[in-house]
């Protein structure tokens, strides 16, 4: 630096120019444009623009089947709502439905095939191909095969009965709505179809089902409250559950006891004589089922389920005298519970009556469901240890049967295999999985049935508004796959839509049934339509068909009841001190599924909704613990231990600690990233395969 | 049909029989208003919830405890709205022609003194910058901005929908949206149809009537900021606990 | 008499404020090239003879279209219609493509702005704050700020904002303001904010 | 070098002993810096605060240290104003404590704002009706008044002294003292007042809530006179300390006395006012629907805290201040004040955290919050920043007048 500029010299020039630049626009011009960036930092996103339109489509999450109208960006959904006056949902949807056009996007989709070795210790990619490959091997190679269909009804259920029919070694498993399969078992008829008529029953009788929490249809709760007065609630529940508090009656009992509470009822009835002689013809076994129930006095099961006796036999004529009444039970019921409450819905006359359990014919243009039935099985009715491969249809809604159901099916020693179609990750470390991607909503064109909570049977198509990603199969598709490794030829090939417009086109010929118009918002008989496309158009467009009235005659029906009501387990008594842990069912809107991220809104944000992380707690339970609401407390059962975060409820019977059933894997990062906890697996899974309330030890763990 | 001739003032009556705290409200709201989800450290206390429903209950032990959701969104105060006067750089305004009280964040620069000053909690803070899973950024609505970072948010009545409702208008040449091609995403989705909005200032309106029904109420009355969102109930019980503010009922945690 | 000190003093003054009126507005915008050439002359003209609205459409629940997507072009230009080498590059690289045009929009508001064409049509003239653009007969050079992003419309020609030349220099929030004002139309948050 | 800087006729520690003095607080400086970095890359989740937490630690030191900062503007007031000259001998010092209080308030408040960028909407987009408006304003101003005032400390310095100018530059401005003190009084009643007014405007608040006098609520006038009363008390203390550490009696003990005394006679006056304002706050708050015994019924936040602040905390040291025995003897004078200053911290304490931990809705909960490290750390910044601007002040310039005079006797 030139020695001849002195220190004074520069502060002169600095003192000049500070003074220039304040009178200059930098200065200020700078403080403005950097607020602004601020307000347009490139790491907030900028929602797209677009034209903006809207279509109405039908939501596939579960078996409502409700009507949807999408809000579109070019053809993106950004919303989604009920569409208005849709005979399905009445244009309600429940919380997951709302948030479907985020799993597109989910973090935990899988966009290639995935192989998951046992333990999931380890997890492979490969390509559609080289998956089918290896899938015809393990196929061939392979004696027993059950093909798993949670969704039965649909188009591609006839041509897994049809592939399960032409494989020797291959069976059809479907799973029909819970509760409707124990009148397939105690009727003996695999093909029988049914569905609740809540809306026009006078009394229903709720064992723990959440009815106004995803039970049935989104809008069931507001056409309860529409008809406030006239219609009957009556809930047997150990917690004053979101559907407890709104019912005309709550019964509290202990957890676990249902299957008494409904067999005392079923006692009480027959002592009574409150059933009708019809009913009583119908049981082949009366007698026996007479001497079996002798034991169920509503004086012994009282101890049990703490339930005064004068209440259980009140209710019991209740139901029988406040006809029609219908008799419901939870998703997460086992099978000893359905049938027993089943017992009592023959027993009430509610089977085939209206306002009861209506009976449904079969939908036109499927192969005939007693065809399929001939090859279908019962998950439950498999020996232990027998099966080889699952496959398992996860494309729609997930998986709700529980995976310690089918590590007991499968062949030990982790020899076993699952076949998943699946959008999402969904390890089973019990065996080899193979993950099929599969596509999800708003990607495929694909038919569903409507709602078992309706008297009525119905038929929806979901249309694709968004192109499916590369490499990802819908069930029609995948079964088509499947036939061919196996080298097995289906009745219709082809596209999704040609086979779908077949079915539709037999529906139209059939003549049967009306059609709900989303352009006009208008009910016509299929009869007014003039050619199929009418009818494919209309139902494409988010409408839907809804049968005529017409059921199989309930007096044709005969029903053996002792087989499946015989080898149900006494319900041990648990003395009431006892610390017991026991899953209740939050919301069955979305049970087991994969959801939204934004679904935290509803349980991290706000603690509305118990998350897979949490337990509620009677705050004197939490008192005699020292648990203050919201600290981590362990729980510990033979199954293992497990830390949850304790929520203080008074609405929970005290002594028991609530855990979700409806563990779901939302959030923001992958399902394999994180393998959420399953508080689910702390209880004991009764031979019925429903979870029992199990002993447990809490102990507050300090961070 | 055209609105009366007076500017409306928009307001929702939530029938709390009806509510049967699904949460539609929440995540209807979350998507309609480009609200992010949370991120692994957000918790009840930093979450971010417009319309949050909460638990009221009557406070007795089981088999006794009776309880009702309250879905709480802003309660648009339309007198001494406690936030508007205390926000240092207008980024509060109490919009005149619907009643509204809009909160500008691109003009907030997160001093929370409007949070401290709102005695219904409907006020959020982005503690964390928005954080979407990849992809789902393309499934936000371009009728609202998304949030940065560091700026309070809070419910403005979907102002996306009544902006879309007045561009509607003026492509019909009428000077005021109809109040059929405006409600909320709340509303909407309900449902049980427990939120009902519309227009205050018209008599005529379900509102409007029904607000004034002897089974209505209002959170903190007694503080004059005169809410524009009421609540009813017919239960007896939810009318007087509601009454009781929580200082003269100790409660030392809450229930769920 | 001007001491050395005060000599001094003077340079660096003005030393800075020929950087900050001058320098400093160069070197803040960054100038960009439109895509593609275009003349609203030739299209509105004898040649054309199209109006405004044929392209810039208002949808009936008053949303506006703004620029027109590739489609509307390729209606007239699926192939060479003219011989401008412009149109050329049109057909070639966007039209035969499918490729949409990415234009740079001088009068692009930001993403907090709610801009309502609907309710400013009829009442307001285009040019009020498009200016001439209409009646061009080619693309200006787009200036966008380094720091904040925006097209130097919104901001104006004027740095200092001082001399402001006309109705259309200078689209920030102020601008609508004062025009909503001497209109007496009310200056609501919610009206402009989204 | 340090030799030339430090003033005549007064001894100074060895520079050794000076760097091992500062070498702590400059590494609680860095610690605290890389906490504000924290803060300002990521986001104030980096804090504990939350929804219902908005405020925390760093508001209620802004308002601790802003109302101890007022010894600053009131010594000035009593000096230049009502020319009472005892006060020459803490003046400089006083000065010195107000800029670190106020400088460093300022700096927490740029990392508490979520967007610090954006600032300066306050000035141009200002909500005349908003009490933190009328704040910004002020402490913005006084900032630059208490800058302008510690000029001439800073020229008076030895070195500096030696070029001409600034000498004269010094002289000219020293003229213009009694201005900037007047001015820097008017802004300081302003903006400690309408730091109370922040709470006391909360309507829906209900335990802050203040009914008006005129356009501000009463917590407006109680600030002013908490503030000036303890001002005093703080110099008085900090003067002290700085002995006590130098090892050096800086100031004759009658201006301790002194200010014990203007401290008690206002702080009495004070307790009076905040005495008859309870009462008065404890009839109207029922009509807000809420019972004044409710507040006090959370498990920490008992009548206690109230009893504690206006008697333990604030009567008895009032009186022990007002008692000429007491004064007499140096250390009942220093636990008074030390006492007078606690009270106005819990004071400031349940107005910002008792406030936003109680509930207002039926369904709502009482909430408690623990400051995060980030916080602290930030917090224990600003300490050290003050430390340091301090030791360096003592150390080269003249804070205390009279110490040369002690000294040479």
């Amino acid at each position: 630096m030139n020695s001849k500029i002195t220190r004074r010299e520069v502060l002169q020039f600095v003192g000049g120019s500070a003074l220039g630049v304040l009178l200059s626009p930098l200065p200020w011009k700078v403080l403005d444009d950097t607020a602004i960036w601020t307000q347009n930092w490139p790491w907030t996103p900028k929602p797209k623009r677009g034209d903006i339109a809207y279509r109405t489509t039908t939501c596939t999450l579960c078996q409502s089947s409700c009507g949807m109208r999408a809000r579109t960006i070019g053809a993106q959904p950004v919303s989604l709502a009920g569409t208005q006056h849709h005979p399905f949902n009445q244009g309600a949807l429940c919380t997951s439905g709302l948030l479907a056009h985020h799993l597109r996007y989910h973090p935990s989709r899988v966009k290639q095939a995935l192989k998951f070795s046992v333990q999931a210790k380890s997890h492979s990619t490969l390509s559609a191909d080289d998956a089918f490959r290896e899938l015809s091997a393990v196929l061939k190679n392979s004696s027993s095969v059950v093909i798993v269909d949670e969704r039965a009804g649909r188009t591609v259920s006839a041509l897994y009965a049809e592939l399960a029919a032409s494989a020797r070694t291959v069976s059809y498993a479907p799973v029909s709505a819970r509760g409707i399969s124990s009148l397939n078992r105690l009727a003996g008829n695999a093909s029988l179809q049914a569905g609740y008529d809540v809306d026009n029953a006078k009394c229903i009788l709720s064992f723990g089902a959440p009815l106004f929490d995803g039970w049935g249809t989104p809008s069931l709760a507001a056409r309860f409250f529409d008809k406030r007065g006239t219609q009957k609630l009556i809930q047997i529940e150990p917690v004053r559950s979101r559907t407890a508090e709104m019912a005309s009656k709550w019964i509290v009992s202990r957890p676990g006891t249902d299957l008494a509470a409904a067999l005392s009822f079923a006692h009480v009835l027959l002592e009574e004589r409150l059933v009708s002689a019809s009913a009583l013809k119908s049981i082949t076994d009366i007698d026996e089922l007479a001497l079996f129930l002798g034991a169920f006095t509503p004086e012994v099961v009282s101890k049990q389920t703490g339930i005064p006796p004068a209440t259980l036999r009140e209710t019991a004529r209740a139901i029988a005298s406040q006809t029609p009444s219908v008799c419901v039970t939870s998703h997460a019921a086992g099978d000893d519970v359905q049938d027993a409450v089943m017992l009592l819905n023959i027993l009430t006359g509610a089977v085939g009556t209206q306002g009861g359990i209506t009976l449904r014919a079969e939908i036109p243009g499927m192969r005939s469901a007693a065809a399929s039935a001939k090859q279908s099985v019962q998950i439950d009715d498999l020996p232990d240890h027998s099966v080889n491969v699952f496959i398992l249809d996860e494309s729609l809604s997930g998986s709700s049967i529980p995976d310690t159901l089918l590590q007991d099916k499968l062949v030990s020693g982790g020899q076993g295999v699952i076949i998943s179609l699946s959008p999402f990750v969904t390890p089973r470390p019990f065996a080899l999985q193979y993950i099929i991607p599969s596509t999800v909503m708003f990607e495929t064109l694909g038919d569903t049935t409507g709602p078992f909570d309706a008297a009525r049977s119905g038929l929806a198509l979901s249309s694709a508004l968004l192109p499916a990603p590369d490499g990802t199969l819908d069930a029609l598709q995948f079964v088509q796959k499947c036939a061919e490794t196996l080298s097995v030829s289906l009745s219709s090939t082809g596209s999704s839509e040609e086979i779908l417009k077949k079915r539709i086109g037999a529906l139209h010929a059939s003549k049967r049934g009306q059609v709900f118009m989303t352009s006009t918002g208008e009910t016509t008989d299929v009869k007014q339509l003039a050619t199929a496309d009418d009818l494919w158009n209309a139902l494409v467009e988010g409408g839907c068909w809804i049968d005529e009235a017409v059921g199989v005659n309930a007096r044709a029906l005969s029903f053996r009841v002792m087989p499946s009501i015989k080898h149900t387990r006494q319900t041990q008594t648990t003395d009431s001190n006892t610390l017991l842990v026991y899953p209740i069912v939050e919301s069955s809107a979305y049970s087991g599924k994969t959801v939204s991220p934004l679904m935290s809104k509803v349980s991290q944000e706000s603690g509305l909704r118990l998350s897979a992380q949490d337990a509620y707690l009677n705050p004197v339970t939490a008192a005699a613990h020292q648990i203050e609401h919201g600290s981590t407390v362990a729980l510990r059962t033979k199954n293992g231990t497990m830390n949850v975060r304790a929520k203080l409820d008074a609405r929970t019977m005290p002594d028991v600690i609530f855990v979700s059933c409806t563990a779901q894997s939302c959030g923001n990062q992958s399902a394999i990233a994180s393998s959420a906890q399953d508080v689910r697996l702390l209880c004991e899974v009764s031979s019925g395969g429903s979870y029992t309330p199990t002993p447990v030890t809490i102990q507050k763990v300090y961070l | 049909m055209e609105t009366t001739q007076k500017s409306p003032r928009y307001g929702m009556v939530i029938d709390v029989d009806r509510c049967t705290g699904c949460g539609n409200c929440m995540v209807a709201c979350a998507v309609e208003n480009n609200v992010p989800p949370a991120q692994a450290k957000v918790t009840e206390r930093t979450g971010m919830t417009w319309m949050r429903v909460s638990k009221l209950d009557n406070g007795l032990p089981f088999p006794e405890n009776r309880s009702v959701y309250l879905p709480v969104s802003c309660q648009q105060c339309d007198h001494h709205t406690p936030c508007q006067s205390v926000c240092p750089q207008n980024a509060v305004e109490y919009d005149i022609e619907s009643g509204i009280v809009a909160q500008i964040p691109v003009r907030c620069f997160g001093c929370r003194y409007c949070m401290t000053a709102c005695p219904y909690h409907a006020r959020y803070y982005n503690w964390f910058d928005p954080e979407w899973a990849d992809g789902i950024e393309r499934t936000l609505n371009p009728d609202v901005s998304a949030r940065m970072r560091g700026v309070v948010e809070k419910c403005n009545f979907c102002h996306g929908r009544l902006q879309a409702a007045r561009a509607k208008a003026a492509a019909d040449g009428r000077k005021t949206e109809s109040e059929s091609d405006y409600t909320t995403a709340c509303a909407e989705c309900c449902p049980t149809q427990a939120i009902r909005f519309g227009n205050l200032a018209d008599p005529k309106s379900e509102v409007s009537i029904l607000s004034k029904s002897p089974s209505a109420f209002r959170l903190l009355e007694d503080l004059g900021t005169e809410p524009k969102v009421y609540f009813r109930s017919e239960q007896e019980w939810v009318h007087t606990i509601v009454k009781k503010t929580s200082s003269s009922e100790l409660k030392e945690h809450s229930n769920g | 008499m001007l001491t050395p000190g005060t000599l001094r003093f003077l340079a660096g003054f003005v030393f800075s404020l020929v950087i900050g009126w001058f320098v400093f507005p160069y070197v803040l915008y960054e100038r960009i090239e439109q895509p593609l050439q275009f003349s609203h002359k030739v299209h509105t003209g004898e040649a054309g003879g199209m109006s405004c609205t044929d392209c810039h459409e208002v949808k009936p629940d008053g949303r506006f279209t703004g620029i027109p997507a590739l489609e509307k072009c390729a209606t007239c230009h699926s192939s060479q219609v003219g011989t401008s080498p412009h149109e050329k590059r049109l057909v070639d690289e966007y039209v035969a493509k499918n490729r949409e045009i990415p234009w740079l929009v001088y009068a692009q508001q930001p993403e907090n702005v709610y801009f309502s064409h609907a309710s400013h049509i009829g009442s307001v003239e285009c040019a009020n704050c498009h200016g001439d653009h209409g009646s061009t007969d080619s693309l200006r050079v787009y200036e966008r700020n380094r720091i904040s992003g925006y097209s130097r419309d919104i901001w104006g020609s004027s740095i200092s904002r001082l001399a402001r030349k006309a109705t259309w220099d200078g689209k920030k929030m102020d601008d609508c303001i004062g025009c909503h004002e001497s209109r007496n139309v009310t200056n609501t948050c919610l009206k402009c904010h989204k | 070098m340090d030799k030339q800087l430090i003033a005549r006729g007064v001894t100074r520690t060895s520079l050794k002993n000076f760097y091992l003095w500062i070498l702590p607080w400059c590494l609680l400086l860095a610690v605290g810096l890389y906490a504000v970095f924290l803060c300002l890359a990521k986001g104030l989740n980096q804090t504990n605060m939350d929804n219902r937490f908005s405020f925390g630690l760093w508001i209620y030191l802004d308002l601790t240290v802003i109302a101890l900062g007022a010894g600053a503007f009131f010594t000035g007031f009593l000096l230049y104003v009502l020319k009472r000259k005892e006060l020459k001998a803490v003046i400089n010092s006083a000065v010195v404590i107000g800029f670190i209080c106020y400088s460093g308030a300022v700096a927490v408040l740029g990392v508490d704002v979520g967007q610090p960028l954006r600032s300066w909407f306050t000035f141009w987009h200002p909500n005349v009706h908003s009490m933190l408006t009328e704040v910004t304003f002020c402490i913005t101003c006084y900032l630059t008044v208490l800058a302008i005032e510690y000029i001439p400390v800073v020229l008076k310095n030895r070195k500096l002294k030696k070029v001409p100018s600034m000498l004269v530059f010094e002289f000219e401005l020293h003229k213009l003292m009694v201005v900037f003190a007047a001015v820097g009084t008017f802004l300081s009643f302003f903006h400690q007042g309408s730091l109370g007014g922040l709470y006391g405007v909360l309507v829906g608040r209900p335990f802050a809530f203040r009914p008006a006098l005129g356009i501000w609520p009463t917590t407006f006038f109680l600030f002013i006179l908490s503030a000036a009363a303890v001002g005093p008390s703080f110099i008085m203390l900090t003067t002290w300390a700085a002995s006590k550490i130098s090892r050096k009696s800086l100031v004759k003990p009658d201006v301790y006395r002194y200010l014990g005394k203007i401290s008690g006679s206002l702080l009495i006056f004070y307790i009076i006012l905040k005495a008859v304002d309870t009462m008065f706050w404890i009839n109207t708050v029922s009509t807000k629907g809420f019972s004044p015994a409710g507040f006090y019924r959370m498990q920490e936040f008992g009548t206690w805290i109230l009893f504690t602040e206006i008697v333990v905390l604030g009567l008895v040291p009032a009186i022990m201040l007002l008692s000429r025995r007491v004064r007499a003897n140096q250390k009942l004078l220093i636990t008074a004040g030390a006492m007078a200053c606690a009270g106005i911290v819990l004071n400031r304490y349940v107005m910002t955290i008792q406030t936003l931990a109680l509930p207002t809705l039926p369904f709502d909960v009482f909430m408690s919050y623990v400051p995060s490290w980030q916080e602290v750390a930030t917090f224990l910044a600003v300490l050290s920043y003050g430390m340091l601007v301090y030791s360096f002040s003592f150390r080269y310039l003249t804070l205390f007048p009279q110490e040369r005079e002690i000294q040479s006797v």
